[in-house]
């Protein structure tokens, strides 16, 4: 079909057999379950939402507090605060499964078989595109973050997973690694449809007048533009490393940051920490990517992913 | 609960360290009720990073917010450098703000930057039950600064008790103790609404629990998001293992669902 | 002895034998070789300087650009220009040895033998009192980071070292590992003097205009105050896992900054970009913190080491 | 070199994106030579982190400097929306200048925001040398960018020959090519300083070569700390294996040391 001058680039991409509108997919834990931004954006313009990280039982979340703003970022230390498998689906979904998106559960579990159980039941309900698994999160002591460090366990837990879901599954991936791109080609390996990264840069902050961690976890998570040059670059590696599609997430702000995303070699990317700072940032991306390939003469956005220019 | 780019029209520095705001915000200011707060980003750049929460102080005029903020650090140092005419971006009306209901005894208690967020409850409920007598318990920590955060209450209605730590205006001493002298001892239920710093909400909170008056308190807390989605603003519940949100199921709590520490 | 009320706190800490009075350093690469302050700080008011990373053999250094600004940070890639062993000695020596406070050499090389021969060579001039030995550089291909990223390898060059040089011997760690704290035990455990973290993140940053990675070298590292909640955690993390003392780095730009790294454990700490937004920030910092521990009715710096409340 | 902490006395928007400052700031305007530059503290926030660098455009009056400025990202942004009175951080003046030498035959060549420096260089060379002729070339994309740079140039003693991208004013086309019509026949030396895009430099830098000119040519780079001590702002230099540093060893250079890609 011959490309009209006024026709709108086509944003559409895949994450495994999950077609996306656009590429512009809400990150866990900042988004809430949808709802709580409907007064801001038209949901349905978005290329997807992932929902705040949730387990088989309600959690209570950390004490507070649990947040210190830092420089051009924010440290967090929720605890996964969240109301358990039965109430997302009973409270959340009926909600999620109207919001005119693709939706997708985050998930967590202490060991391999409450992953399992997780993945299953959501395998089972109406509504949901996909599952992202984190490995990674810094803030619970049973977070996952230990599959999400080690090569062979993460393996050993995506391969359970992919014999009880039919649903694509993401691995969300921790950049508190050597070597992130062991992870990813260990969870490849393992079956899994695409990786999410990166989860939060494990952090700190102090009081001097009360001399205490700022923070009642005493460490958090650190999220926000400060971390875009480590989470891009760590997107950059992984896409280079596997076969499967990556989906960047760290500090995103802008469309400009959303494109240095997709060049690197993204196929989706996840807006955070930005929707606390604009609640409609992440629709003010999706038009900014649509500008910059008309603007670029590009009919369509697969054609700038990983297309970054190395001499 | 929107967002609205609105505009500075006016400024004044009523200390050398608190600073009255107002803004031309009329979607915001039209369905604005007392207690609720507005969530506003202090810049482009990326530091400060984060909104910040303020309390609507009044709605002037029908179209406008006024806010009364005091500088404490980075982000309330750059608003003092504002000038008028320049946009502002805000998120609000926020959050659960204090009930009004049928007329009964009721009285308000603010201690500090906590009588921010009075002025637009006592404007309420008088304009609701112009017959009403409102006893307001003001407290601060000097003269000089309750002056200028006690402006405004001189209305008819308002019955002004005033409380200063340094004896430098009204009684001599804490503001909970003036209430308690004043209404502890008469017979029948008062309604109270307060704000103010942590351990004055605690001490008011253990009085009207003694005194079997209902008590609402305004809660303050860092925030990230304001809306309900970082679950960042957690405050523990009493009777129970969870948390409960400042920014949605607050920042007006019923004093005797709080857990006081 | 009484403390006197207006008496100056006593700011002297001790590295191994290496005696600093007071505990403010400037960073490797990010204060030349002392004589680019001169017109703005009086150097002698520092606790020390550490130099420019020297090599044996001078290195040009990448292809330019090497130097991009990200959100509250900045990525280098200068690929550790210098004016090698011979020149370092003979150009840059006579101005440092009299410069009024303790110079640091900060040594990198290719090999074990490289390392040795730069550690033996400086052991033997004047003026230097004490070695960093990078093994964490990010920007040279053979850049050393080999050696900060494994313990075995990070053990083998430091007991090599201990045998060639009296000097004290601080080792600069990488934070681009999974668990920081092994490498700093294995370099304890070899007998270096103490432990200076973290040098920079590595990261990324793309020009969206010409799809081009925006360093020559595509991949820099990440320093300024956007890094500064995890340099401290990691501080607080090796500070609690060694016995040798700790010297924090990273993001450092005021007093305040300062004194959290201090709580968190580190004996002394380093200004590096910083330096570069406000020249004189080294000797403000050194001026702040004496009027915190006044504020805070403390006579020594020492006191306030590691004293980070936790409840 | 030093810091001085300068005061804005005055703020002039001259075209929608050029902004000219004038700073009080003694110390550095009594040392400051052309062809330095300063380096200015954008905020007190940590975003936008760096200090920019800007080159002295002139030294009006004996303690005050002058910058004209584009706006062409995040810092020069803010630095549009500063107010007269305000207090500036400067460090400087820093850098090689261009060279002043005896009389003799010397013009100027200056493209679009090159062209700043070369006010303070013209006015330099001319107050040395009142009786001297100085050619000064300058070109823009248009008449109204060049309008506003080539103000000031309007001084006894200069020849001023202009040309623009499009023709809008002066000749029409590049201003290398007006400097070889020109001059480029004439018999005898001609000393060219100048500043300008770097494909204008290049190009220059060939015409110089050819004729057999000694040439001086300003270089920009992003820059860390301007003062030689995180060697970001290399620069490959020819027939070496290493760099230049253009804010220690130039901006100024010889057009015949630096090796052109
Ligand atoms: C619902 C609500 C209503 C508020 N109403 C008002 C008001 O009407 N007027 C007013 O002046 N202030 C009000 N505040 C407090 C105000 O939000 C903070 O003072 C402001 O965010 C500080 O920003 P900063 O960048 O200047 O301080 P920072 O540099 O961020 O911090 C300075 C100090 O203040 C503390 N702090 C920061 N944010 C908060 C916060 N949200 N609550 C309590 N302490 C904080 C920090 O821990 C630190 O010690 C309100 C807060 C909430 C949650
Ligand atoms: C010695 C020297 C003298 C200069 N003199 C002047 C002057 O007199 N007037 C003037 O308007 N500008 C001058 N510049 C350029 C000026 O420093 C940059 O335009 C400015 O730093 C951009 O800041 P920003 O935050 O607005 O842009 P950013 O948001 O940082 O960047 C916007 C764009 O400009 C490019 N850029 C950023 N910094 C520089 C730089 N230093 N050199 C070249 N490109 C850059 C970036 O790559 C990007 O594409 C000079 C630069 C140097 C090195
Ligand atoms: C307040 C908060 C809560 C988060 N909760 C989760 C979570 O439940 N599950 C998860 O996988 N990631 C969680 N994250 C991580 C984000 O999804 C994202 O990976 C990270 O914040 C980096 O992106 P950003 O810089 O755009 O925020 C949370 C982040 C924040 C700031
Ligand atoms: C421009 C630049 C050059 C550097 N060169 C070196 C070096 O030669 N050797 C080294 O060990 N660290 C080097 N570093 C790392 C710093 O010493 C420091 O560890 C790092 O920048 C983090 O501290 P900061 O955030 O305070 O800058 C360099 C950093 C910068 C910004
Ligand atoms: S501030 Fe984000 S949930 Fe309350
Ligand atoms: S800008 Fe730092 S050395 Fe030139």
């Amino acid at each position: 079909m011959a490309i009209i001058d006024e026709q709108l680039p086509d944003l559409q991409v895949n994450i495994g057999n999950l077609l996306l509108k656009n590429p512009v997919l809400t990150a866990s834990g900042t988004f809430g379950y949808g709802r709580e931004y409907q007064a801001y954006v038209n949901l349905s313009n978005l290329g997807g939402i992932v929902v705040k990280g949730i387990s088989l039982e309600p959690r209570p979340g950390n004490l507070p507090p649990r947040i210190v703003e830092t420089a051009c970022g924010m440290l967090n230390a929720i605890g996964l605060e969240n109301v358990g498998l039965k109430r997302f689906i009973a409270e959340k979904m009926p909600f999620l499964r109207d919001c005119g998106t693709q939706v997708l559960a985050n998930i967590l579990g202490d060991s391999v078989e409450e992953y399992c159980i997780l993945a299953e039941r959501l395998s089972e309900i109406d509504g949901l595109a996909g599952l992202e698994v984190n490995i990674s999160c810094p803030n619970v002591k049973m977070g996952g973050v230990a599959f999400g460090t080690n090569p062979q366990m993460a393996y050993e837990l995506i391969a359970a997973l992919r014999g009880r879901s039919h649903l694509p599954l993401i691995v969300k991936l921790s950049p508190n690694v050597t070597d992130i791109t062991k992870i990813a080609q260990a969870v490849a390996d393992a079956g899994c449809d695409a990786v999410s990264l990166i989860n939060t840069l494990l952090g700190m902050a102090i009081d001097i007048r009360s001399r205490r961690p700022r923070l009642a976890n005493i460490v958090g998570g650190l999220s926000g533009p400060a971390i875009k040059p480590v989470a891009l670059r760590m997107v950059w590696q992984v896409a280079k490393a596997v076969k499967i599609p990556v989906i960047g997430i760290g500090g995103i702000s802008s469309a400009e940051d959303a494109i240095e995303f997709l060049l690197a070699g993204a196929t989706a990317i996840q807006v955070g920490t930005a929707n606390f700072v604009n609640p409609q940032v992440s629709v003010e991306i999706v038009a900014g990517i649509s500008q910059y390939l008309q603007e670029s003469g590009e009919a369509n956005v697969r054609n700038i992913i990983g297309s970054l220019v190395i001499s | 609960m929107l967002r609205e780019i609105g505009r500075l029209i006016r400024r004044d520095l009523l200390t050398e360290d608190i600073l009255r705001l107002t803004f031309i915000a009329p979607k915001i200011a039209a369905v604005a009720d007392p207690g609720q707060f507005v969530m506003l980003r202090i810049g482009k750049s990326h530091d400060p990073l984060l909104r910040r929460p303020f309390s609507i102080h009044q709605t002037p005029g029908d179209n406008s917010i006024q806010l009364l903020i005091k500088v404490v650090g980075k982000g309330t140092q750059m608003l003092a450098e504002w000038s008028v005419g320049q946009d502002v971006d805000l998120v609000g009306p926020l959050g659960k703000g204090f009930r009004i209901e049928g007329p009964e005894p009721f009285c308000l208690v603010g201690g500090g930057m906590g009588i921010v967020p009075l002025l637009f409850l006592a404007k309420k409920v008088l304009q609701k039950f112009p017959l009403l007598r409102l006893p307001v318990f003001l407290g601060a920590r000097s003269a000089n600064e309750l002056n200028f955060l006690a402006e405004g209450f001189n209305e008819p209605g308002v019955d002004l008790y005033i409380a200063t730590d340094d004896g430098s205006l009204g009684s001599h001493g804490l503001i909970t103790e003036l209430l308690a002298n004043q209404f502890g001892a008469k017979p029948g239920g008062l309604r109270v609404a307060a704000c103010g710093p942590y351990p004055m909400l605690k001490s008011l909170a253990a009085l009207c629990r003694r005194l079997d008056w209902p008590c609402e308190v305004s809660l303050e807390t860092v925030m990230a998001c304001g809306i309900g989605a970082c679950l960042g603003c957690a405050v523990p519940k009493i009777n129970q293992k969870g948390y409960a949100h400042i920014c949605t199921d607050g920042p007006v709590f019923d004093a005797e669902d709080v857990r006081w520490r």
